[in-house]
């Protein structure tokens, strides 16, 4: 699984990358870098089993306990 | 890797030497015709070589200074009866009437208006425009001692005669077609919209056919920023032969990788008249009795002719059942394998058992069985086509009755398939022009019904509505009536009004005269006159 | 053509991302259409019973050949919990069980009686079932009603769906759905009820007979309706669709049979200064469908006669399912549900002694009934 | 400044808001958890409250012609915070994205296609988003027409189907819920059903006629409504009290849903339709985000950034919740109140802060 998470990172980031590297539009280029490697490291994480930080329980901890917003 | 990267490098040079490489295509050379005709002569034969269809026939005439003069033509694309009666025989014969020339040189001007008795003359110097127009059917008669020679049309060629149109038979409707000959198409539109503003304009393309193509619309609706988009499309293409009108259908159309056509075609002159009276523009290819026409909407292929020729309920309601079997043709399948292989609870109880009791024996898992009954309906379709017309028929029928019983005795494949492909079969026929699309919509729906099931039918078909949403066709959106909503234009798409309410003509083609009809023309009784 | 390829390649992507996962063939699957539900050998065991369609039975049937060997065939497993019995079933069938077309689910009174919660709960949650699936009792072995040979179809369990469609015609036993069986459920005081199945005759000639219906406390089962009573209790819930009722002649020589067309019920509580009390209008509409005496009854006099009768008819049979619920202590009409829903306030405190105010609760019970036609003929022949 | 150059009709952008606002139909799961009897009533209500904040955002828009949302908080709060903001608008927008795949994935996975897990699903529909946001805003508002009738003719179709089974006896004791039940059930509805659409403020600069912008989004709203207002009706007819304990009340009802033998169980292809509009929901909302990050980074087009934001999308949808029953109980409690901060808190904060400045402004261009 990890195998095609890489091999596809590596295909849409050479695909995407090289006509914005041709039009040198190098605000695109490196948003689109850095997005991508962002979105896939997040994907490698989980591939490999890691435990990504749930935005979701994040949000439930920030309004419950810390700013004890919410209905019980 | 490393080939690839080789590629690119010679890519990078390629594109780098692309701006210095001539281009082939440059015009030839112009020659001017010389004043000597033996010079002529033999320029003539080194152009045109050893072709024996040319026919050059020297001819000496006039009285007291004996000229000699050159007359050639193509042998079979010329009407010798013109050439022998009004040419060679008034040169020959009555060239001793005229006996008040005075001056030595010879009287081309009179011999021109008072001598040769045929409708078009045309003079010119220049050899690459007589080689052009001898070649398309006229003959060119040169006079020793001047530097001019005449062209003279004489076209007259075997031709198809107009007969009813094998691709779109109707009930009721007008049974000519157009053949293969452009004047004639021509004349056949012609005879439709007896109109001064019914324009034809021509224009010649490929360098070596020299195909000539005929824009024709109507001045005072068409849009005049269509026209000169589809002048300029016509001008960019730059290639040396036009074949048939589905070469520049593929050269001027919007989306060249989209499976949806964008340019209509049609082979008969009351359905192309049609069009062009609502707005649209036809372009009429030399050769081909298939007549382009532009801009095309997704609505436009499931209208018939008939449609407005019959009454408008029956024809409202076959229009519907057009719609319903694109969708059966394009979704059975896809359908058939999400219900049996994802969602079997859709199946009512009685169905169920009756279709696992058939699907029990059979080697293939369903996609695989269904995947090979499409293919083979394909094959069978195409066979049918391609025979002679006696043998295509009977292979038709064999196949679909013959293999499809062997089939499900054999065991190798369930009723049900047989009867899923025999409707998807029947109902891609009933939309004629969306039957490409329509069979690779079929493929795709299958494939992603086979892996996602109806989840990805339900993709399959956004994606698609996507894809069409954002066709164009000549700055026309393609699902014009329905996605960008006209609701005036509602009354010929899924129903089509009766004519006396079809008051105005689609307004997604920017079209300059909307009226097409006056006001309140509905029949009615004589009494109700005075009462209203 | 760089940017298509790319295109196409994460359409492959996705595609086969996607895969297909939760695909199966048709013949993976064993389709169920029966589940019955019965007492293990041991006390806390539950023996469920599985009835399967052969599909090698319907295909002889299909091209005419008269099919000697069932079209069905009845698996059983036993096992404490419902779900690792359900998976059980591996040990028995090489097929996996497909629960999407099942339409009957019948208890044994055994284990009714010890309560259906705990093999209730698979039935709701799992995603495979639907609860438009019949609910029924089985006097006496669950296992045994599947057994019964299907007369009319191919397999028992679709028989007996045919025939709880069948109930509305005589309005003798109250077929219910698992959703509203689950409504009443979890409603804290109306009494869930389920129509009974009991099989009569023995050897080969049995036959499956639906009349009466169960009585539950929560989920335990308490008590027993006969014919008449259930006839009464779909008075008041206005679930008689059609049916007969037999009366007296008014010269009383003989009986008059008379179809029910059209009931409709209106249940109102009436609270007046803290003591509640019911008022229950049925308006009936019949048919005279056949007579015994030799009267003749076509004159109004004498159909305003009959309705009359009807009426009394009519009231005993809800007097019976009345006294029968109050007996049991078990609100089956909905009596707690329409307090709630006029007075929502005063149920709040009424609510806890629902089960004392039930069994003393008096009920006004007011029936107008109309015999409009007597059918083809005004009077009897001889 | 705006990075959209294609201009849609006011028609079509009040069709689009109504199909999103019917986007809304697998969110009905969260409100039945909480009261199964008044739902459409307290849904009108909401709507009532809703309009309130609608003329707030035109009032804003009015202020700042031919500006969107992001364009605007760099005039409003000046260069810093005016991003800061954005940054804000653009997290809560993917957040949003997110969180309506993994319903929309959890749905389909629950109740038709068990073992598939959550990933692969969120890939197809990602590809489709995709696919329609790179055709740009034009096309979406045609689709958006589009599906806009066929989901409504399917949500009518059904709503008649359903009436054989609908018991008005499970709607009678309307008013007996609490209090904060009642304000609750009016938050949470407000905010998901109605205040997700804050982003339209990223469009009201692409609408041609400027002039009428009130009358065809109160359209949208009100067209989106109905349909929503018929299912919740559906959905409390016939399942009663059975609605607030299953987890996706609108496929119970819709196996419930029968007519004879040979419709009785079509559940799988309205589903299919009903996905319509949760696509074109999950669509606009990706599309406000890219469109806003493009105009926060300050790029010259928005397409590049199309394909990145699926991917982080995709990183995202799985861990976002543990389990579908962990979302419901989070929007149930937290969720609207986290929402909420984004689409009222925040644009009435830039509303009064503007038109404090143009207050100074004027002051001091009198005394200055």
């Amino acid at each position: 699984m990890i195998y095609v998470v890489i091999a596809a990172y590596l295909i849409i980031a050479f695909v995407g990358c090289r006509p914005l590297f041709k039009k040198k539009w190098w605000a695109e280029f490196a948003a689109y870098l850095t997005l991508l490697t962002i979105g896939f490291s997040l994907l490698t994480m989980q591939a490999l089993g890691i435990r990504v930080p749930s935005i979701g329980q994040g949000i439930q901890i920030l309004m419950m306990d810390v700013l004890h917003i919410g209905y019980h | 890797m490393f080939h690839y990267f080789k590629k690119i490098v010679q890519h990078l040079k390629a594109e780098s030497l692309n701006q210095r490489r001539e281009d082939p295509f440059a015009e030839r050379p112009e020659f001017v015709l010389s004043s000597d005709i033996d010079q002529n002569l033999t320029k003539f034969r080194e152009i045109f070589g050893a072709s024996n269809d040319i026919i050059i026939r020297e001819i000496v005439f006039g009285q007291d200074p004996q000229v000699r003069g050159i007359i050639m033509f193509v042998d079979g694309l010329v009407d010798k009866k013109t050439i022998n009666l009004s040419i060679i025989k008034p040169l020959m014969y009555d060239l001793r009437l005229i006996r008040s020339l005075g001056n030595d040189k010879v009287p081309m001007e009179q011999i021109k208006t008072a001598l040769l008795s045929v409708g078009e003359i045309k003079q010119t110097p220049l050899i690459n425009k007589l080689v052009d127009d001898c070649l398309s059917g006229e003959t060119f008669f040169i006079v020793d001692g001047l530097a001019e020679g005449f062209m003279i049309s004489t076209r007259a060629w075997e031709n198809r005669g107009v007969q009813e149109p094998q691709t779109e038979s109707v009930v009721r409707g007008p049974r000519e077609g157009f053949c293969e000959t452009l004047r004639i198409n021509t004349s056949l539109l012609r005879r439709k919209i007896k109109n001064p503003n019914f324009i034809m304009e021509n224009v010649e393309i490929g360098k070596r056919t020299k195909t000539s193509i005929c824009i024709a619309y109507l001045k005072d609706i068409a849009d005049p920023v269509l026209i000169d988009e589809i002048k300029v499309r016509l001008g960019r293409i730059n290639t040396d032969s036009i074949l048939e009108s589905g070469y520049i259908e593929q050269f001027i159309e919007d989306a060249p990788y989209s499976i949806f056509p964008t340019v209509a075609n049609s082979e008969k002159p009351d359905v192309i008249a049609a069009k062009i009276l609502e707005g649209r523009a036809a372009i009429l290819v030399d050769g081909t009795p298939f007549v382009l026409s532009v801009p095309m909407v997704f609505v436009e292929s499931f209208q018939t002719a008939e449609d407005y020729y019959i009454r408008h309920t029956l024809a409202s309601l076959t229009r519907i059942m057009r719609y319903f079997s694109y969708l059966i043709t394009t979704l059975t399948p896809a359908l058939y394998i999400a219900i049996l292989t994802f969602h079997q609870e859709i199946i009512p109880i009685s169905l169920m058992f009756t279709l696992a009791a058939s699907e029990e024996q059979l080697p293939l898992p369903v996609f695989f069985e269904l995947l090979t009954m499409m293919i083979t309906f394909d094959i069978l379709r195409e066979a049918g086509l391609r025979l002679p017309r006696l043998v295509g028929q009977a292979i038709s029928i064999v196949g679909a009755l013959v293999m499809g019983e062997a089939a499900v005795a054999a065991g190798i494949v369930s009723d049900f398939t047989v009867i899923v492909i025999a409707i998807t079969a029947v109902s891609s026929f009933v939309v004629a022009p969306q039957e490409g699309s329509a069979t690779m919509l079929r493929y795709i729906y299958f494939l992603l019904a086979g892996f996602m099931g109806g989840i990805g039918i339900t993709v399959g078909v956004i994606g698609t509505l996507i894809h069409l949403a954002s066709l164009r066709s000549f700055g026309t959106p393609y699902l014009s009536p329905l996605a960008p909503f006209a609701p005036c234009d509602q009354k010929d798409v899924f129903i089509r009004a009766p004519w006396w309410s079809m008051g105005t003509r689609p307004r997604y083609m920017g079209v300059r005269d909307l009226r097409r009809q006056g006001h309140r023309l509905r029949p009615h009784k004589p009494q109700e006159e005075h009462l209203s | 053509m760089k940017k298509a390829a790319a295109v196409l390649l994460c359409a492959v992507i996705a595609l086969v991302a996607a895969g297909c996962w939760s695909s199966g063939e048709l013949n993976e699957f064993a389709f169920v259409v029966g589940v019955a539900v019965d007492q293990g050998s041991a006390p806390e065991n539950i023996l469920l019973t599985v009835q399967v369609a052969k599909p090698s039975g319907f295909k002889s049937s299909i091209n005419g050949g008269g099919s000697d060997e069932e079209a069905y065939w009845n698996i059983s497993n036993e096992g404490e919990t419902l779900f690792n019995t359900v998976r059980g079933f591996t040990h028995e069938s090489g097929r996996k069980l497909d629960f999407q077309h099942n339409t009957i689910l019948i208890y044994s009174r055994d284990i009714a009686k010890k309560g259906l919660g705990d093999c209730m709960d698979l039935f709701i949650r799992d995603h495979e079932f639907r609860t438009s699936t019949w609910i029924a009792i089985a006097n006496e072995r669950a296992a045994d009603v599947f057994g019964v040979d299907a007369g009319l179809e191919t397999l028992p369990a679709v028989e007996i769906d045919k025939m709880m469609d069948a109930q509305q015609y005589n309005s003798q036993s109250y077929t219910i759905e698992l959703l509203d069986f689950l409504k009443r459920l979890k409603s804290d005081t109306t009494a869930p009820i389920a129509p009974i199945i009991s099989i009569r005759g023995e050897g080969d000639d049995q036959d499956i007979h639906i009349s009466g219906t169960a009585v539950f406390h929560k989920d335990r089962f308490i008590g027993e309706l006969g014919g008449m009573e259930t006839r009464g209790l779909m008075w008041v819930t206005g679930n008689v669709k059609s049916g007969i009722i037999v009366v007296n002649c008014p010269c009383d020589q003989g009986k008059a049979e008379l179809e029910i067309f059209q009931a409709k019920s209106t249940v109102t509580p009436v609270l007046k200064d803290g003591d509640l009390s019911f008022l229950i209008e049925i308006k009936e509409k019949g048919n005279l469908g056949s007579q015994t005496c030799r009267e003749n009854l076509a004159p109004t006099k004498k159909l305003e006669a009959l309705s009359e009768r009807q009426n009394k008819a009519i009231k005993t049979e809800i007097e019976a399912a009345l006294k029968k619920a109050q007996e049991l202590n078990a609100d089956i009409f909905g009596f707690g549900e329409a307090v709630y829903r006029k007075y929502p306030k005063q149920w709040k405190s009424m609510k806890d002694q629902w089960s004392e105010i039930f069994p003393t609760l008096d009920v006004e019970i007011k029936v107008q009934s109309e015999v409009y036609g007597t059918g083809n003929i005004t009077k009897p022949v001889n | 400044m705006k990075l959209e150059k294609d201009m849609i009709s006011n028609s079509q952008m009040a069709f689009l808001l109504g199909i999103y606002i019917q986007g809304a139909i697998f969110c009905t799961a969260l409100v039945f958890h909480i009261t199964s009897r008044s739902i459409s009533l307290i849904s009108l209500t909401s709507l009532a409250v809703f309009l309130t904040f609608v003329f707030v955002y035109i009032k804003l828009m009015r202020l700042f012609p031919g500006h969107n949302l992001m364009g605007l908080n760099d005039i409003v709060f000046g260069a810093y915070i005016g991003k800061a903001v954005s940054g804000l608008y653009i997290f809560f927008l993917v957040v949003l994205t997110v969180a309506n795949l993994r319903l929309l994935c959890d749905y389909v996975v629950g109740n038709y296609m068990v073992e598939t897990p959550t990933i692969a699903i969120a890939i197809v529909f990602l590809f489709v988003v995709v696919w329609a946001v790179y055709a740009g805003l034009e096309v979406m508002a045609r689709i958006g027409m589009l599906f806009f009738v066929i989901v409504s003719v399917f949500t009518g179709v059904i709503f008649l189907l359903s009436l054989s089974q609908i018991e008005i006896t499970n709607f009678l004791p309307q008013f007996d819920i609490s209090l904060i039940d009642f304000v609750r059930t009016n938050h949470i509805i407000t905010t998901i059903f109605f205040g997700e659409s804050f982003m339209f403020m990223m469009f009201i600069p692409c609408m041609k006629q400027q002039n009428r912008l009130g009358r065809s989004l109160l359209f949208g709203l009100i067209a989106g409504e109905i349909s929503l207002i018929l299912s919740s009706l559906m959905i409390t007819g016939v399942l009663g009290d059975m609605a607030s304990i299953s987890n996706s009340p609108l496929n119970r009802v819709l196996r419930q849903v029968d007519l004879g033998q040979v419709l009785s169980r079509m559940e799988f292809i309205v589903t299919g339709i009903l996905t319509f509009s949760v696509f074109m929901r999950i669509a606009v909302m990706y599309y406000a985000a890219t469109i806003g990050l493009g105009q926060l980074l300050g790029l010259k087009s928005y397409k590049p950034l199309v394909i990145p934001i699926a991917a982080v999308v995709l990183g995202l949808v799985v861990p976002i919740f543990y389990t579908p029953s962990a979302q419901i109980a989070c929007g149930i409690s937290t969720w609207p109140f986290f929402s909420s901060f984004f689409t009222f808190v925040l644009p009435v904060v830039t509303l009064l802060v503007a038109l404090l400045r143009g207050f100074f402004k004027k002051r001091e261009e009198e005394c200055g």
